[in-house]
């Protein structure tokens, strides 16, 4: 076991937190009983610590005091916390020696009236806070050196505009496409909404733009099978028909975008020669629509469904697209949309219903149903069965991920969702922050998304990327797991638990494996080290001795 | 060993036990047994035609049973008297009554398979016991393998192979093969120095290895010896002097360190663990023997002899004296000297013996009766 | 003139000579050397066998003249000459040839020289044989009176065992008093027994002994003589005199090397064993941590030799500290502890459950003392050590009395490469010299304990009264070649 | 600092001459750790470092050093006292299993007895009270934790009955029975330990048995060796099963039909080198017919250890030394690894399962064998 402890006092800093905290918590009482002869602490209060006075205070004390530990108490970690340890660490203590404990949410908020019982219980949290303080190993950060340089993904409108926007920032990009053509799914799509110019037109301008760029290198008909490293320093393998090799960069960019569902089974579709896609009905925009007249399209097919309950969100506006198309090259023609009501925000809408397109609203537990030459549909609107004559019905399928996107998320340690979609941490705080620094995503493999919205996407990813490569290093606090490789018996318990393939097991010379974690895709779950049988690998900023210490203090065991 | 035996003052009992002794007359009344050899000392001289004949085979203990002799043998070629003696636990005729050829091949009649046992007594004015010592069996050490590894030998063992009247012929031979031993590893202080059997210094035998060392370099150029030693005692004359010399001019490896185990290695090797504790590292060593320098412990009758005598011996059985006056037993009159006191080596043993001598002839030449001076 | 008959005995001494070289080519040779007659090869020929071989060999071919060629004379020249003198032949006839000493162990990567050697050895062992005349040895009366030199333990216990064997001792001390070494001392190993009181008792047994005649401030100016008859003069209080013995015994003694320039010795702070030990007889030691340093000016280029005693005398007093003191802190750094024997592990463990602390350290990194702090690297353990301490004590060697060389040049007597005085087989013959009469013990000859010292002492004391209780001295002829004509 | 200790184990008569550390498992693999330099640093050094060290927590307590040391150091206690030292001092060794099994016995220690017995087969005969008792240790609730490596304790606990019953006797199983405290006294905590003591001692007590009979080797050691010096004279007879069924087999009471097979046998550390029994395991696998021994190179007082103790430390270290012993069980030829240990078949069954390498050996109980037999034997 190594050796832990801090020399010096600790100072315990309690926060009134205006009157959200000294109401209920007796900071008096409390003050005077933290400490003891076996314990070494200062105590101080103030107003608000997160205050800019309260930072020059506690800065102040620490210096004054000489502590090489720290113990604030005041309200939750995630709002307070990056601003104490700020705070702490530039007045010279370790970060890891910096411990936030939840006087706020924790207690006052929760024993409200009960002064006594809750100054008792913050009592036991201090406590906690500072037997924790007293055995944080002194931790420093993660440094590595930052090659700058990045890789892009995919060959799409997301990753050509990715490409592009680092290569102006003077950034050398590596474009990966699996396809021998640039330019993804905006190839086989007509007109782009809203500008209803010629889309394939218009991607291959963006992938020539890119391509003549001197900053940006073209690989295409290339996949990437491997993924090393990390931020800063990622390896990838790329592997194409006849070569394998590597490639060096200091951030990935995943633009993979996702693929159309074709609806095999679903309406007649593959029977009938009628019934087309979406997709293929784009094609046929482009050359003519010959003879069809009547056309029948029906949107939510294969989505919003048991099987896939999501809203593909970007099918109903390509579908108004379409029909204000079709009215273009054949004024008369009859157009019927069969939609489950609108999910999203849909364009050109009115636009559409005014030029005569018929849209109806059919029940999803009472599907259209698509006979020789006419689709019968229950109106739910009018409450009537109505049948309607078509030359050509075309189905709206949802976008679905690739299944090698969903392999690459895993070989770049980001989580995918069920249906294949690269998941985010916290839709709503942090979009766009995947757990991996310097992998970042862009358009449909994060989620179905326009074109506008994968253009934007982009030029975010671009800022980040940027950001990250703009620096010589990369640091990262410390919180991951390390394996004591004396201790590690190789049974590889940890690897196969990991969800972030933080794991490798490595040969040694004894033969028996190590476990050895990969610092940057570690995010310090764990995990690990619940199910290592030798308790061989660690959390180095939450030990079991911290842990065994803070619960017999929270039990009132001092 | 001669000079005693050809000393006309020195009248020599071999071959005898002593049985009783009391004190009588201001002096000790002496009585002993002189076992029967079934040879007649005043008439053989032994030619060893019997030797050639007899047909039983004895493990020979002289060479510590690593070769074999006759039922009717020598001690040993420069063992005096210088007479043949039957043994009667092996003696085909003393056991069954039949060969007898021994007595047929004798040209000068000597052999007399009807000899008995003769009690003899002796009244003496002191007496000195010189009992000396026997070795400690390594067997109970069974983290050497003593018996059990076939490369593994004591100390006493090495010194009848590498002697020229040896089983080998002084060749180092090893007992699993006969294969020339070149590597050879000596591990002092087995049972030495040891709680579990020995808690004292045997003394001489770190000497012992070195010479033992230094005898193999002499006989075989491609020797490589290694001796495991805690303290290295080199304490007497000349004696550092001499492990200098077996380090620099016989290439011997001192290494500091206990042997903890030794482990059956392929080829009959035995193989030595040991901590290096000059480097602290645990380390393991193959050679093609290993020579175990064994404890030395008092003759294992020297405490029954003590009580016959009514002389204090320790709990070994070491015979217990005073520093101030060394020669002197608990008894008046009776003297000691040599390893029954304590370990001692060569030199010392000798000044002992004269330091007994001199303590023993004050008392006789003074003539006054023991416990009337 | 009777007819010269030799017989030529080629010992293979096991195989200290035939493993070295040719014994039958040289036996072989032996036989066409004029006068041989007889030759024969023996296996050990000082073995009772061998005995009785050359003894047979005489009588049944008449030989008068008998050459062995084997090992050294001072092992069994008396053996082979008594063998001649039972088979009837003159003892002073036979001729000792050395092929051992002289040949087998020095030439012993070279056979062919070496048989050559041999060889030649022979021939001229023979040659001599030839020439040989009967002699008959000389006789002369013996003084019954020992002189000893040096009043310590040693000289005292020689002169009280002479004495009781009713024979006068002159015992000469060069100091003022007797007491030597061991006077100085507080207390002895392992026993623990009071040194002061051992050596009064002896000085007043030696006092009430008649037979003993102390001279102290007494020196030894000359000795003459030879076994039986030695003078030997003295000078006391300015007065000279001389006295007559049959026999000497060298007790001189030793005395610990003075640490100057070792280790920072100061004699206050940094002190000797034997000053740490007066300070203990006095009851003047002061201070709570001490270190002992064994190996201290000894087992070096200077003094290469180990004395044997130091490392117990320093467990000794270490221990005697520890339970005076029991509150104080007591190391002892060591290169190796030379416990050797029955009880002194005894006296170590004692010293270690008391709580004596032991640090080894290596030739080459020896500790190093500064103002209470003694350094050291533990090589065993690896690393360093600082142990703060108010006393350093420096176990050093016995070194050689200054005296010693002078004596031996008096006596004629020879010291070893270390100074001390060599006796006449280091394994066999510890207390006697290779001159005839005159014997060593105690810390003269080597280091040791007062055990060991009383104990040669003896030894010495049991050697001298043989010729001195010998009613005459048959000496040995030396001179028995026959002048050519 | 460490008087006591030093004391107590005699530490102090150390002669640095190595023979602990170099027979010493662990040493032989992990440079880092040397029992030598443990013993002279707490004689040397008068500071508590060691204390908050690893190495602290990396002794087997096999006790081949102590068996071997000239001095009589005795290491195991050593370790021992280092243990209290370090837990008094706030720092703890590395329970494996995340302290799953250190909390059982906690818990044991503090609350009621086990309460269960439901485990025995329903074939058996055992009684609540009678003359002989049989303690079964950990036996019935480690089948939870070590199934997953193919180690069936309860199956132990129950062959051990059923060869009782086979020799006429109907043990006393008790619901009140508590783990023997054979980890927590080794580990240092010494509390939680003694208060088990008394509680089994009341237990065994109010039970009515004159006879305990032991299938875990450790438990047999605690309560032999180590419960006496804390909690004074044990008024009943105590033996391991090996103990108990050489007596039935010797009297012709109990036999075991034909099974051919080649086995080795691990001689546990608490059973051999601490107990001295090495015969009887022996006897009985002998008296099996058709059964061949086939001994390892290290065997009885020279046996190497399971490589694991008291949950502690399961290193690389002890996984290596388990590996070295699996491979010097399956030279010998057998087929079967026969320990009378449950915490060496759990290890050495451990390592087995890691163990990259075809052609490993079965680990077999020695009650199951036994049991076996019986089955297969005659059913007189």
């Amino acid at each position: 076991m190594t050796s832990i402890g801090t020399n010096g006092r600790v100072g315990v800093f309690l926060c009134e937190c205006g009157e959200e905290i000294a109401p209920v918590v007796d900071l008096t009482k409390l003050s005077a009983k933290i400490g003891g002869a076996d314990m070494p602490v200062s105590v101080h209060v103030t107003r608000y610590w997160c205050s800019g006075a309260g930072r020059r205070l506690l800065a102040g004390t620490i210096e004054k005091e000489g502590l090489d530990a720290v113990v604030v108490a005041g309200c939750s970690e995630r709002i307070l916390g990056p601003l104490m340890r700020d705070t702490a660490v530039r007045a010279g203590v370790n970060w890891n020696r910096t411990v936030l404990v939840n006087l706020k949410e924790h207690c006052a908020n929760v024993h409200g009236g009960k002064r006594a019982a809750a100054t008792a219980k913050a009592l036991r949290l201090v406590w906690a806070g500072v037997e924790k303080a007293l055995r944080a190993e002194k931790l420093e950060p993660i440094v590595s050196d930052v090659n700058r340089s990045a890789a892009v993904i995919g060959g799409g409108i997301s990753g050509l505009t990715v490409a592009r926007s680092l290569a102006a920032r003077d950034i050398p990009v590596t474009l990966i496409e699996r396809e021998a053509e640039l330019g993804g799914t905006l190839r086989s799509i007509n007109r782009l909404f809203p500008s209803y110019c010629n889309s394939a037109e218009y991607v291959r301008e963006v992938a020539a733009e890119a391509s003549g760029d001197p900053n940006v290198e073209m690989w295409t008909s290339s996949r990437v099978t491997g993924v090393a490293g990390h931020a800063g320093d990622f390896r990838l393998t790329v592997e194409s028909a006849d070569s394998s090799r590597e490639l060096s960069v200091g951030c990935v960019v995943l633009a993979t975008g996702a693929d159309v569902l074709v609806p095999d089974g679903l309406f007649e579709y593959g029977d009938n020669p009628k019934v087309v896609t979406q997709l293929e009905f784009e094609a046929m925009l482009r050359e003519g629509l010959g003879t069809a007249k009547r056309i029948v399209m029906i949107q939510c097919v294969g989505s919003r469904n048991e099987e896939r309950p999501y809203c593909s969100r970007v099918c109903c506006t390509a579908t108004v697209k379409n029909t204000i198309t079709v009215l273009e090259q054949v004024p008369n023609a009859e157009i019927t949309v069969l939609t489950r009501g609108f999910a999203q925000y849909v364009g050109d809408l009115d636009r559409a219903r005014s030029a005569g397109v018929t849209f109806l609203r059919y029940d999803p537990e009472r599907p259209p149903e698509v006979g020789v030459d006419t689709v019968e549909v229950f109106d739910v609107i009018s409450s009537e069965e109505v049948a309607v004559r078509y030359d050509l019905v075309v189905l709206a399928t949802p976008l679905v991920a690739y299944d090698e996107t969903v392999e690459l998320a895993g070989l770049l340690g980001v989580p995918s969702d069920r249906h294949g979609f690269i998941a985010e941490p916290h839709t709503k705080l942090r979009p766009g922050r995947f757990a991996p620094r310097g992998v970042f995503i862009v358009g449909s493999a994060h989620w179905p998304a326009t074109v506008t919205e994968c253009q934007s996407q982009a030029y975010s990813a671009t800022a980040r990327a940027a950001e990250l490569l703009s620096s010589d290093v990369i640091e990262r606090e410390p919180v991951v797991a390390a394996v004591d490789e004396l201790t590690c018996r190789g049974c590889g318990e940890c690897a196969e638990a990991c969800a972030h393939d933080a794991v490798v097991m490595r040969d040694s010379d004894d033969g028996i494996k190590t476990a050895s974690i990969d610092t940057v895709r570690c995010v310090g779950c764990g995990v690990c080290t619940q199910v290592c049988p030798s308790s061989a690998v660690m959390l180095r900023h939450l030990t079991p001795g911290q842990l065994l210490a803070m619960v017999s203090a929270t039990a009132g065991r001092r | 060993m001669l000079d005693a035996g050809r000393h006309p003052l020195i009248e020599l009992l071999a071959y005898s036990q002593v049985e009783r002794v009391s004190r009588e007359n201001g002096g000790f009344h002496v009585e002993i047994t002189r076992k029967a050899r079934y040879v007649d000392e005043n008439i053989c001289n032994a030619c060893g035609d019997c030797v050639a004949k007899c047909p039983t085979k004895v493990p020979n203990a002289f060479n510590m049973n690593l070769d074999e002799r006759r039922a009717v043998y020598l001690y040993f070629d420069q063992g005096i008297p210088s007479v043949m003696t039957i043994d009667p636990d092996y003696c085909r005729y003393l056991k069954d009554g039949k060969c007898g050829v021994c007595a047929k091949v004798c040209e000068k009649g000597a052999v007399d398979f009807e000899q008995k046992s003769r009690g003899a007594t002796l009244d003496v004015g002191a007496i000195v016991l010189a009992t000396g010592l026997t070795v400690f069996d390594p067997t109970p050490l069974t983290q050497y393998g003593y018996g059990k590894i076939k490369n593994v030998i004591t100390g006493l063992e090495y010194e009848r192979l590498i002697n020229a009247t040896g089983p080998t012929g002084g060749h180092l031979n090893r007992r699993s093969d006969d294969q020339l031993a070149h590597r050879v590893a000596y591990v002092q202080c087995t049972g030495s120095r040891d709680l579990n059997y020995c808690d004292y210094c045997s003394s001489v035998c770190c000497m012992c290895s070195i010479k033992d060392a230094m005898l193999g370099r002499e006989h075989d150029p491609e020797s490589v010896s290694y001796i495991f030693h805690t303290d290295l005692r080199n304490v007497g004359k000349w004696f550092q002097r001499y492990q200098t010399r077996g380090e620099e001019e016989y290439g011997i490896n001192f290494v500091r360190g206990r042997v903890a185990e030794i482990a059956e290695g392929p080829d009959d090797n035995p193989v030595l663990w040991y901590e290096d504790t000059r480097t602290r590292k645990v380390e393991k060593l193959m050679v093609d023997m290993v020579v175990l320098a064994t404890a030395a412990l008092p003759s294992p009758d020297a405490a029954a002899l003590g009580d016959m005598l009514g002389v204090e011996v320790d709990r070994y059985g070491f015979v217990v004296t005073d520093d101030a006056a060394p020669a002197d037993t608990s008894a008046e009159g009776i003297f000691a000297c040599g390893f029954c006191k304590g370990p001692c080596d060569i030199p010392e043993s000798v000044a002992q013996a004269s330091a007994a001598a001199s303590r023993a002839s004050e008392l006789v030449l003074s003539g006054a009766p023991v416990g009337k001076r | 003139m009777e007819e010269i008959r030799v017989g030529v005995f080629i010992c293979n001494c096991g195989t200290n000579i035939a493993g070295f070289l040719d014994t039958g080519v040289v036996a072989e040779y032996a036989s066409t050397l004029p006068d041989v007659v007889f030759t024969r090869e023996n296996l050990y020929s000082c073995s009772e066998a061998g005995i009785t071989d050359i003894k047979t060999a005489i009588t049944e071919n008449r030989l008068n003249r008998v050459v062995v060629a084997a090992c050294t004379p001072l092992t069994h020249e008396p053996t082979f000459r008594a063998a001649c003198s039972d088979a009837g032949v003159n003892p002073y006839l036979f001729e000792f040839v050395n092929i051992r000493e002289h040949c087998s162990w020095v030439h012993k990567e070279e056979w062919d020289a070496g048989t050559t050697k041999a060889k030649d050895l022979v021939r001229m062992g023979v040659a001599r044989a030839r020439l040989l005349e009967p002699q008959e040895r000389i006789r002369a009366p013996v003084l019954r009176r020992a002189v000893v030199i040096g009043g310590g333990v040693s000289g005292m216990t020689v002169a009280l065992a002479i004495a009781r064997k009713n024979l006068d001792v002159a015992l000469i001390e060069r100091e003022k008093k007797l007491g030597g070494l061991v006077g100085e001392l507080h207390s002895l190993y392992p026993g623990g027994r009071d040194a002061g009181g051992y050596v009064s008792a002896l000085v007043e047994a030696v006092k009430a002994e008649e037979r003993v005649k102390v001279f102290t401030g007494a020196t030894i100016t000359d000795v003459a003589g030879y076994i039986g008859n030695y003078s030997v003069t003295l000078r006391s209080k300015a007065k000279e005199l001389s006295i007559e013995c049959g026999a000497i015994v060298v007790t001189t003694g030793a005395h610990p090397l003075l640490p100057e320039g070792i280790l920072g010795y100061d004699g206050k702070r940094v002190i000797s064993l034997i000053e740490l030990e007066g300070k203990l007889a006095s009851g003047r030691l002061k201070g709570s941590s001490f270190v002992f340093i064994t190996c201290a000016g000894a087992r070096n280029a200077e003094h290469p030799y180990c004395s044997k005693i130091c490392c117990m005398v320093a467990v000794k007093n270490a221990l005697l500290i520890k339970e005076t003191v029991p509150d104080s802190r007591v190391h002892v750094l060591y290169r190796d502890l030379m416990c050797y024997g029955l009880e002194n592990e005894k006296l170590l463990r004692r010293a270690k459950e008391v709580g004596v602390r032991f640090i080894s350290y290596s030739k080459d990194e020896p500790p190093t003392v500064e103002k209470g702090v003694v350094r050291v690297t533990g090589d065993v353990m690896g690393r360093d050590f600082e142990i703060p301490c108010d006393m350093v004590v420096l176990a050093t060697p016995l070194v050689p009395d200054d005296g010693a060389q002078g004596l031996s040049r008096l006596l004629k007597v020879p010291l070893d490469a270390d100074r001390f005085f060599l006796e006449a087989h280091v394994k066999l013959r510890p207390v006697d010299f290779s001159s005839d009469g005159i014997y060593v013990a105690g810390t003269a000859r080597w280091p040791g304990s007062v055990r060991e010292s009383v104990e040669q002492s003896l030894g010495a004391a049991s050697r001298a009264s043989i010729p001195l209780l010998a009613s005459v001295r048959t000496g040995a002829s030396r001179w028995s070649i026959r002048m050519l004509a | 600092m460490f008087e006591k200790a030093i004391r107590e184990t005699k530490a102090y008569y150390c002669l640095e001459c190595g023979i602990c550390t170099g027979s010493c498992p662990v040493s032989r693999l992990n440079p880092q750790y040397s029992p030598r330099i443990m013993v002279e640093r707490a004689l040397l050094d008068d500071d508590e470092t060691m204390l908050s060290e690893r190495e602290v927590w990396d002794c087997l307590t096999c006790g081949t050093c102590s068996a071997r040391c000239p001095s009589t150091v005795d290491f195991n206690e050593f370790t021992r006292a280092m243990r209290i030292g370090a837990r008094e001092s706030g720092f703890e060794g590395v329970d494996t299993h995340a302290g799953i099994l250190r909390a059982l016995m906690e818990l044991e220690a503090r609350r009621r007895g086990r309460r269960d017995i439901s485990w025995v087969a329903d074939d058996l005969r055992v009684s609540s009270r009678g003359k002989v008792l049989f303690f079964t240790g950990c036996l019935p609730y480690y089948g939870v934790v070590f199934s997953e490596l193919g180690v069936d304790t309860v199956g132990m606990a129950n062959s051990t009955i059923r060869l009782m019953n086979a020799c006429g006797v109907r043990p006393v199983v008790s619901r009140d029975e508590r783990c023997c405290g054979h980890d927590l006294y080794w580990t240092g905590d010494r509390d939680s330990f003694k208060k088990l003591a008394r509680k089994n001692l009341k237990m065994i007590e109010e039970s009515g048995a004159r006879t305990v009979v032991f299938a875990c080797p450790e438990c047999y050691a605690m309560f032999s060796q180590i419960y006496p010096k804390f909690v004074g004279k044990i008024g009943f007879d105590m033996m391991h099963i090996s103990e108990f069924l050489v007596s039935h087999v010797e009297s012709g009471r109990l036999s075991f039909g034909e099974k051919e097979s080649r086995v080795t046998y691990q001689d546990p550390c608490r059973l051999g080198r601490f107990l001295g029994v090495y015969e009887e395991p022996r006897a009985l696998l002998g008296s099996v017919p058709g059964l061949e021994l086939a001994e390892m190179p290290r065997v009885r007082s020279e046996a190497l250890c399971c490589g694991s103790s008291a949950w502690v430390g399961c290193t690389r270290i002890n996984k290596s030394i388990q590996l070295e012993r699996l491979s010097e069980a399956a030279d010998t030829g057998a087929t079967t690894l026969v320990t009378s240990c449950p915490k060496c078949n759990i290890h050495l069954s451990c390592a087995a399962k890691d163990k990259d390498t075809d052609g490993g050996i079965e680990i077999s109980f020695l009650t199951d064998v036994l049991s076996d037999a019986l089955a297969g034997g005659t059913e007189s």
